[in-house]
């Protein structure tokens, strides 16, 4: 009889909605597992910290937790080694320094997702052009990383840490002034500056954000896109997004953006249950194991999700 | 037949019992002056007759009639008016909106019924008016003197020509040529067939006007005597409680 | 100011008032030497006003930005700055109501998100809009319930008290949505959504909800007992307590309406976001507070604006939208809006003191 | 209650007092019926305080919470608990000065935030731990000075100064963080993560400091002349300042007392997670606020316990880790927090009442 | 030698021009009544005295010697101290801690000094003793009766056995009995060589205690006068305007 934690960054964020449904699926399918999926409410980084705490004493036997603040994380999951709990995470990983800590880690290369999105620009718009990113919460680490990946395959070159530098033209790409926009994972703030930036700079070549928030609130993102529609069917503008949620599809097919590139959240809620238990029965696991990511433009939409 | 009488009010808050067995009565045309040292209960029995709450037992009686005051506007209903101890204006209306505070006019159109300015200022301009004060309706209260916010609240009580006005203090706070227009107010009261019961501290003043004077102490009353029986000297004396009963 | 408000109001702005106005304004002003202030009427009481010159502020704001950026002025831009602050506009028309009682609701941000899975529940279950709207609306008009006789009748601070509800209301609109986002609204998806996202004749819906609102709380700040008698009670509670006027029931009222046109602004979102999540309306009440602040209520109570809600939500927008189109970063924005806050609260000060 | 408080507090708490107690509170209470509320000494006064009455609530929780899980009396849990609440224990203490003097600082979550990206910066640009603490303080300290002289010489509402600094000190810190997470804290590192992170005799280091900042506040309040003065100004200001007691200068150091607090719960704070961000500390003011209330703080000033907000700070964080270890989902945590705050006041109301 | 002189004080906020030119002297173990009517300048005048602000020109000398006051402490350390209309007093605090607000005993010990409880409570004890007031220096002021608020308010001024004291209008809401203690003190004070100046609206008092009596009006002082060479009705007459000058 094992029961195992899957700890997302917050619950309210659909995106960890499907991982949740996916450990559910895995609960069913081993007999011994029970899922205890709980997260802060919302996005707080000391809420995510204390509740690992708690359910390290209270004695659960496998943690999987995606850090919303990994160095901060990173100490916390020391207890849970000192009282022999598995741990692994998902979505998001620790830092490299502390990466000893856990023995797994299930998901995305956040990286490539950052460099996807740039493919599918570049794709789109060959010759270069001006560009804004949006970006999620204050210093989240895994969209710096998505952010880095965007503008190396822009830049074709290595622009240092995550986040890297804006552009200024390297592989004839500049990010205009006011971007990157920050959202802290708000849909409507996001869809709000979104909108302005559009309004602002009528001659964007494309709009890339690293999360699905922009697209969140359905309505809201399809009043904002519809003035583009034209624009983005003959190839003058693009706006490409991060996640592959429902919403996120059905806008894209109707021509309200041009690319997704989507992680696999169920499987990450998923296969965190297996590979736990696969750990605590002393099983070898992997390291990392990436989920794969799914690349949709306009012209594969209906197929590219597994 | 007494305009008003006041049966054996008793008023206990909670241990204390600011009121014990109070019998009042007062006359139409009748001033009645209410002493009594800090806390003798002048002010509860003025609350216990303008509605602020009810006595704990006794009975108050209008015209013969028994009645029971819930809140304030039962007791105006009755034609009681009071104008309370701290004035309880509020400063940021207008003086005339203060006047009608609680019992606006207003015109109906259609459905809707709203706040009829042009009559209520007319009206209020009307009692400053006849109070003989130099208050305008349309000034807003914060920045008015004594006299000025003393007149608004005496106003109100002239808006619905009351049966009895009971005034706490009236006369506390303000200056010699102001406590003159309230006593002759008082006068004018008087001689249009009202009753006033005055609370004050000041001997003088309730000399002048009343007809007579009770005095409380400790929320009995000890005495209550005509003015031309009595003296400053001897209500100083029950006030204090040198002189025990009169 | 007079006597009744100088000491308490030194405790709550300790150090207001220069040494020299602490006491002696009893009733010392003779008659003779008042300088009148009087209820002027038409464009010099205008004038007067705090929402006539934060108003000024944006026009010239609108003229700066109108040459720094050509996209300013356009229809499109117009369009989504309305709209974007229409939403806080409605709540902040009832945050003025409670202000002007010298209280405070920071509930309404939860609020926003309970009430959004309150509907988002109902129609996503097939009710329809009618239910949907009854039930959004009694929501609301439950916690301003609550909040109201906490305050009115058991005397908490409203402070504490919506601080609590703030609390609660988020978790009961988590536990209701088991923290799932709700994106589909049953029979009447259509029609919610164009009521909360589209326009008549150029102007989006909820800007026309919030002109009528607007409108509709001028007339009853101006017009209705109601509205006297709630800008009586921020003036002097006893006051109007002595004089007939039913304090505790018009707070309760007061706190309803605060929530009621939450439950409206609610509304509106859901339909224009087209999805609900229980994380909806995160720290708004800040945002709606200082909407109403900045368009001239005063905390103390006893001042009401129907006009200063939504000028203040007007530039508080117009200030994260012009921040953007200028190209400003948009880590400056926030700094902005809290310099404006202060800013608009101390002109509001000097000019009262010079008027003294 | 006296005759200066009444009609102020009226309008704060519109309703507040029954209309029976409206006036005649003046000088009405006649000598010899004074039921005399003395300072008792000793235990009797202790029982009197709702820091006890709190505190007793969470040896009831912990009696319970005792036999639900048998994780809960462990060594690590108690070891958890402590250290979680000891951060916000120490920002309360600040903040109970605060709210003592009848004010209250929205700004000590953005401020959280701020002094971990100063900090953060310093040390990650090599300057060592010395010099990161005085940056982390000096930021607190400036501002806390910029609310206070806001408040205490400008004499704007505690509220709206403190809710401009809110949204003026979290976008300080994304510009000077260009939003990005510091995690590497030079050469200290590891002496300003043990700082921080670790325990001396089983005890968190943090919790040592708590206890030494409570152990001083408490000195504070009751032996020192600043403390004494800071309860007289939150009794009457105006009677404070004519008693001689510089009332301007004296918020003005709350105000940077309170902040300082904050400063050096950041200093903790950051050791303790080993990385800063800007996001750090958002909506920490209403927890804070919350706590100090819970502990006793009274939002009308003068009133003020050392031992509340650690108290206060506890009970919230107990409420958290009991629901947690009871298996109750979290989604309720919120919910319990809103409620006892709640009850906290109202118990304290019915209280006094009775008293009275 | 005068204990104090007031040289051509005026006083003016803005507009309002509360004091224009008012001389004033009053020598050790005199007492003089300060009457005027509401406005009239006697409460600026005071806190000119008391170092609340200072006067717009005019000159304040003591003891012959020409002084500036800037804040409450500077008159204070010069030897005035004052009672304030309002009493100004802190109710969360105890008798004891507001008798010596501002000025707390302390105890040292090594480098830490701290507030001195027993010296404190002891010595406000032998005030009220002294005052015949039966006020407990460990009760809080919050419940205390009019009557013992204003023992903590006079006590104050007894701290540092000062030379001149003022007292703002200290009979004005208080009951019968305690103005008759209030006076009893003004007396004892002058006995003892000390100077007092005694706001006041109520005649008798004034004439009860004090030496001579100066009329306000209008911000000006409009008569100074031996109380034996003047009457109650002459000072109203004054007050009100009715006689210009005296
Ligand atoms: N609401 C109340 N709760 C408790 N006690 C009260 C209340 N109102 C009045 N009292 C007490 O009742 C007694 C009588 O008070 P009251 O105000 O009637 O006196 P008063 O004669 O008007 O005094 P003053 O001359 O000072 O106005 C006092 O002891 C007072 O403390
Ligand atoms: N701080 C101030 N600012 C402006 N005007 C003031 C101030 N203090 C007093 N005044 C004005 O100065 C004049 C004199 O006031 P003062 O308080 O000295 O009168 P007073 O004689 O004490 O009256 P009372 O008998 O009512 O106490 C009044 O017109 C008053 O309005
Ligand atoms: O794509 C991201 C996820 O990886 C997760 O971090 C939550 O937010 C989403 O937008
Ligand atoms: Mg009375
Ligand atoms: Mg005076």
């Amino acid at each position: 009889e094992y029961t195992f934690a899957l700890v997302p960054k917050a619950m309210n964020n659909p995106f960890f909605d499907l991982a949740r449904d996916g450990c559910y699926k895995a609960q069913e399918e081993l007999a011994d597992v029970t899922c205890e999926y709980i997260g802060p409410g919302e996005h707080t980084e000391l809420e995510q910290i204390q509740i690992v705490q708690d359910l390290i004493t209270k004695g659960v036997d496998g943690i999987a937790v995606a850090p919303s603040n990994a160095p901060a994380m990173a100490k916390v999951l020391k207890a849970a080694a000192d009282a022999g709990i598995p741990v692994m995470t998902w979505d998001s990983d620790l830092l490299e320094e502390d990466k000893a800590l856990r023995t797994t880690y299930v998901g995305t290369f956040n990286y490539d997702i950052g460099r996807h999105l740039a493919e599918l620009v570049q794709g789109r718009h060959p010759d270069g052009g001006t560009i804004c990113l949006q970006t999620g919460g204050a210093a989240a680490a895994n969209h710096n990383e998505r952010l880095l990946g965007a503008r190396e395959q822009l830049a074709g070159e290595k622009l240092g840490d995550p986040p890297g530098t804006p552009l200024t033209g390297q592989g004839g790409w500049t990010e205009i002034s006011g971007c990157p926009l920050i959202t802290n994972d708000d849909g409507n703030v996001a869809v709000q500056g979104m909108t302005d930036i559009l309004a602002a700079n009528p001659d964007l070549t494309a709009f890339l954000s690293t999360g699905a928030f922009t697209q969140w609130f359905d309505n809201a993102y399809r009043q904002a896109a519809e003035p583009y529609k034209e624009k983005m069917a003959n190839g003058e503008m693009t706006i490409v997004v991060a996640d592959t949620l429902p919403m996120q599809l059905q806008q894209t097919k109707d021509g309200l953006g041009n690319g997704l590139v989507g992680q696999r959240p169920f499987e990450m809620g998923y296969k965190a249950m297996f590979i736990l238990k696969d750990i605590a029965e002393g099983k070898a696991v992997e390291d990392p194991i990436y989920t794969g990511l799914d690349v949709c433009s306009n012209e594969n939409i209906d197929s590219c999700v597994q | 037949m007494s305009m008003l009488e006041l049966r054996k009010i008793t008023k206990s808050f909670g241990a204390i019992h600011a009121l014990q067995g109070v019998n009042l009565s007062i006359a139409a045309g009748e001033a009645v002056g209410l002493m009594g040292d800090n806390g003798a209960g002048k002010s509860t029995l003025m609350k216990i007759v303008a509605g602020n709450f009810p006595p704990t037992s006794g009975e108050i009686r209008i015209e013969d009639r028994s009645v029971e005051f819930h809140k304030p506007i039962d007791a105006r209903d009755a034609g009681i008016e009071i104008v309370y101890q701290d004035l309880a204006l509020c400063d940021n209306l207008t003086a005339g909106a203060n006047v009608f505070l609680g019992r606006e006019l207003k015109k109906k159109f259609g459905p809707f019924s709203y706040l009829d300015y042009g009559a209520m200022y007319e009206r209020a301009g009307e009692l400053f008016t006849e109070l003989k004060s130099e208050t305008r309706p349309r000034d807003l209260v914060q920045q008015m003197s004594g006299g000025q916010r003393q007149a608004v609240a005496i106003a109100r009580t002239r808006l619905s020509d009351p049966k009895l006005v009971l005034m706490d203090e009236p006369t506390a706070a303000i200056s010699v040529r102001q406590v003159a227009e309230v006593l002759a107010l008082i006068k004018r009261l008087k001689d249009t067939g009202h009753a006033v019961i005055l609370v004050s501290h000041r001997m003088p003043d309730v000399f002048e006007v009343c007809d007579r004077v009770a005095v409380l102490r400790r929320g009995a009353k000890v005495a209550d005597k005509r003015i031309d029986e009595t003296s400053p000297e001897e209500v100083t004396g029950l006030i204090t409680g040198a002189i025990e009963t009169a | 100011m007079t006597d009744q408000t100088t000491d308490q109001e030194l405790r709550r702005h300790p150090g207001r008032g220069p040494m020299d106005e602490l006491d002696g304004m009893d009733h010392a002003a003779i008659d003779e030497s008042i300088t009148s202030r009087q209820e002027v009427s038409g464009i010099g009481a205008m004038l007067r006003t705090q929402p006539f010159w934060v108003f000024m502020a944006m026009i010239a704001i609108g003229i700066v930005m109108s040459f720094v950026s050509d996209a300013f002025m356009t229809e499109r831009n117009m369009f989504n700055i309305t709209r974007n602050f229409a939403f806080f506009g409605i709540m902040a028309l009832g945050m003025s109501a409670v202000i002007c009682t010298a209280g405070i609701d920071l509930s309404v941000g939860s609020l926003l998100g309970l009430c959004a899975i309150t509907l988002g529940l109902t129609m996503q279950a097939g009710w329809g809009i009618e239910m949907g709207f009854l039930v959004c609306m009694a929501t609301a008009a439950i916690v301003g319930l609550i909040n109201g006789i906490l305050i009115a009748y058991l005397r908490m601070a409203p402070f504490v008290v919506t601080l609590g509800m703030l609390a609660m209301a988020r978790s009961i609109a988590m536990v209701l949505s088991d923290n799932k986002m709700i994106y589909e609204f049953g029979p009447d998806t259509d029609l919610f959504e164009w009521i909360g996202g589209e326009s008549i004749i150029g102007v989006p819906n909820v800007v026309w909800v919030l002109i009528i609102m607007a409108a509709a709380f001028w007339w009853v700040w101006r017009y209705s007992t109601w509205g006297r008698w709630v800008i009586a009670i921020g003036g002097n509670a006893q006051a109007a307590k002595l004089a007939g006027i039913p304090v505790e029931r018009m707070i309760v009222s007061v706190y309803m309406v605060c929530s009621m046109c939450t439950g409206l602004a609610a509304f509106m979102f859901i339909g224009y976001t087209g999805s609900a999540t229980n994380g909806m309306g995160v720290t708004y009440e800040l945002n709606v507070i200082a909407a109403s602040v900045i368009g001239g209520a005063n905390l103390m109570g006893g001042v009401v604006y129907a006009l200063g809600a939504p000028i203040g939500a007007a530039l508080v927008e117009l200030i994260r939208n012009s921040l953007l189109l200028a190209g400003i970063p948009a880590l400056w924005q926030q700094f902005f809006v809290g310099l404006f806050l202060i800013l608009a609260v101390l002109l509001e000060q000097l000019r009262n003191r010079g008027g003294k």
